[in-house]
């Protein structure tokens, strides 16, 4: 069956590390945070300028001057520090962060990424993302595998305007863990119960399917 | 004499000489941050055909929303602009111009217009429509785009405390893209919850050293939130 | 486990990896706040054919100057490199190379190694011999040379007071080059005069945030003084 | 009479305004700080990272961490700020620093200074003079009119290295005080008892009398 957008973020946490500063993007990323192994210690980064952000404030500790990347209200943890923005994207930027997670609408064989403008809608802007995909060396994208309209997600050229050229290489979707090597999708793990014949099916791009694909541990 | 006390006793002070067709770069990172006074004076001086570089362009009927209102704002130079309907309005009718800008990229090119940079290579934004047009080059086997400065006629920036020479302090996230908005206005006027004296804020911990500011005045602000998120 | 603690135990552990050949960036401007501990530590271990970015290179015994004595250093990249004797003995003698930048221009350098920018242009050094081999670019009718950034195998930083998440302070004109340094190694060593727990210090008062820190070591440290001026 | 050190400090401590951040170099730059008329104030920049300069310390006050640009120990003034070195050359590259007073080994009617290097000798580097002679509108130059064997220091060409590229315009000798303008040095004052014949002898490069040339008043 398909991954819940918890069982996506869960998937996804399995790739930090004790140590790690990670930038999560809005959305599905954002929940990763609430996945975080016992025991293991990761920090992290807001676009705007905050590093070792925390849970949202109590209603006391509501503070305007204290907000993350997406505009909530948040709080700090110990240890944290704040700065301005063009501190905090010449860490993104220069590669210190040591994970970044975000949504996108398409991704491709080349690793490839569109997630901030759809021709024909109104353009909000790309805020951080092209930054946070260009400074990343360690990018997982999650996703679900296809549109609503069943059209696959992962294609072999992006149709839509791109975030980043050629920086992805690891995708999470509902239905599998992918990464991109040498123009391919290589197919790393299902997720439970689904078959592998159904992902060939949702996936648009050149695929690399392994004598053994095994389920995800989620 | 005065020497390097920046002190302004009001908004039109501090606005005084902004022109219609000007550029202004402001700091603030969604409603946060905003320098609320100074965009209030823009408002109420009806300057007209501004360029506004700023991350965001506030929402309806706050922050730099308000200057949409009567149509004030010929360009923003922005990473995000879509919190409010007169702006998709203004944007869709062709009254307003819009050069969407990598949030960290439009962070550095305030620093370099301020720090005598005319230009950067960056690799955000290459084979993106951002680098369209722009100069592609590459270094150690990794293509980048060219990048040029940002500098504004007028500055205007939110700081927290600052001294009457005006060094600046900002509070929390509050700081994002003030300190580099600060050093990018040929004019730069600081706004700010309390004024001291020189001599208590520690030299080493001053965000904005005060050569970078032309005048200061001391406000109050609404600091309106954008999205409430509470935890129980 | 053991999360962000960056704290290790002796120099050795804290130049581990250090090899013939490498590049290490050194924070510092004279005598004043230069890694004293990390230089002794370079000295001990022996290692050859280093490229040394810093400002300046010590003075006859003490400071970077000791890592001439077994012609360790292969090159210097500085500003001003003029306080000491066996400098000018190597540097005539074709046993040193040195690369001249000037202060700002290598200020910037290092900043742009750690924040992701390949090349910048600026004004500086351009008609002079700096400029030599260099591109140079118009904007706005004015002459620029491109410059590129630094960045090394080890930065060694000093700093004043951490946290043992490496959360840095530095201290009065002590900080010079030490914030840009500790961003541009791959592998950055702070050491400091006292590492405190972590929320001992504000973080919006933070000079080098954790992210920029691999290793930081407690120190004790001389503080020579280049040139003692004193008023009655 | 050619005019001391300190009086060649004073001419160039006219050019000071109230509020006036000043970055003064080493050796007769540095005694301007001496002769601020009464009343105003400039704050000192020190290209290390220090704006608001103050006196030397006492015995009691010296402090290792406390230095100029000259590696001097020094303190601070009531309002002073400290910070990296990157942030210093931003404010001088950026021009924010009001007035430059520097040293030079020559100067040229094109606005070239010469000042940190003579072929033959050791090459110690140029520091941040050039950043300081880039980023400056407004820099005066202090120097000898000649060197110690007569040779004029005021040429149509640098004959050393050049520090910058047409960026000096007004020039303080120990004859004269000179502004550069359209490839020519024009004689703005005389030093006290000092003949234009004197001048026009020790200039090098193409020099502009007017018919009125006045006395500084030092």
């Amino acid at each position: 069956m398909a991954l819940s957008r918890e069982q996506l973020a869960m998937r996804v946490a399995q790739e930090l590390q004790d140590g790690f500063y990670v930038n999560l993007g809005i959305g599905i990323p954002t929940l990763v945070a609430n996945y975080v192994p016992e025991g293991m210690e990761v920090m992290l980064q807001s676009e705007n300028g905050l590093l070792g952000m925390g849970p949202f404030p109590t209603e006391e500790e509501v503070d305007a001057d204290m907000i993350n990347a997406g505009k909530q209200t948040v709080t700090t943890i110990t240890g944290a520090s704040i700065f301005s923005s063009a501190e905090s994207f010449a860490m993104i930027r220069g590669g210190h962060v040591d994970l970044t997670v975000l949504g996108a609408f398409e991704v491709d064989v080349q690793g490839n990424i569109a997630s901030w403008m759809i021709p024909g809608k109104l353009i909000k802007g790309m805020g951080g993302a092209m930054d946070l995909v260009a400074g990343a060396d360690n990018i997982i994208v999650t996703m679900t595998h296809a549109d609503k309209h069943g059209n696959s997600k992962l294609l072999n050229e992006c149709t839509l305007p791109l975030t980043g050229a050629g920086c992805i290489k690891k995708v999470v979707t509902d239905l599998a863990y992918l990464e991109i090597e040498d123009g391919q999708f290589i197919l790393k793990e299902r997720a439970p119960g689904v078959s592998v014949e159904e992902i060939v099916s949702k996936t648009g791009g050149k695929l690399v399917v392994p004598d053994n694909v095994p389920e995800m541990n989620v | 004499m005065s020497g390097f006390n920046k002190v302004v006793g009001s908004y039109e002070e501090a606005m005084a000489g902004l022109e219609d067709g000007m550029t202004v770069i402001a700091g603030g990172f969604g409603l946060c941050g905003i320098p609320e006074g100074c965009i209030a004076q823009i408002k109420k001086m009806g300057t007209k055909e501004l360029t506004i570089v700023s991350n965001n362009c506030g929402v309806d009927g706050f922050g730099l929303g308000i200057l949409l209102e009567d149509k004030q704002i010929k360009k923003m130079v922005s990473s995000y602009v879509g919190e409010n309907k007169l702006f998709e309005d203004q944007l869709l009718g062709g009254e307003l111009e819009v050069e969407l800008t990598p949030q960290g990229t439009l962070a550095e090119k305030m620093r370099a217009g301020g720090a005598g940079i005319p230009a950067f290579y960056t690799a955000t934004g290459y084979g993106t429509p951002v680098g369209d047009g722009k100069e592609v080059r590459e270094f150690d086997g990794r293509k980048y785009i060219m990048e040029e400065a940002i500098t504004g006629d007028f500055a205007i920036v939110k700081g927290w405390k600052a001294d009457t020479y005006g060094n600046v302090i900002y509070r929390h996230t509050a700081q994002n893209f003030n300190p580099m908005a600060a050093t990018a206005g040929k004019i730069t006027i600081v706004e700010v919850e309390e004024i001291v004296e020189p001599g208590e804020l520690d030299p080493t911990q001053i965000h904005t050293p005060g050569i970078y500011v032309d005048r200061l005045i001391q406000g109050t602000f609404e600091k309106r939130i954008e999205q409430r998120t509470v935890r129980a």
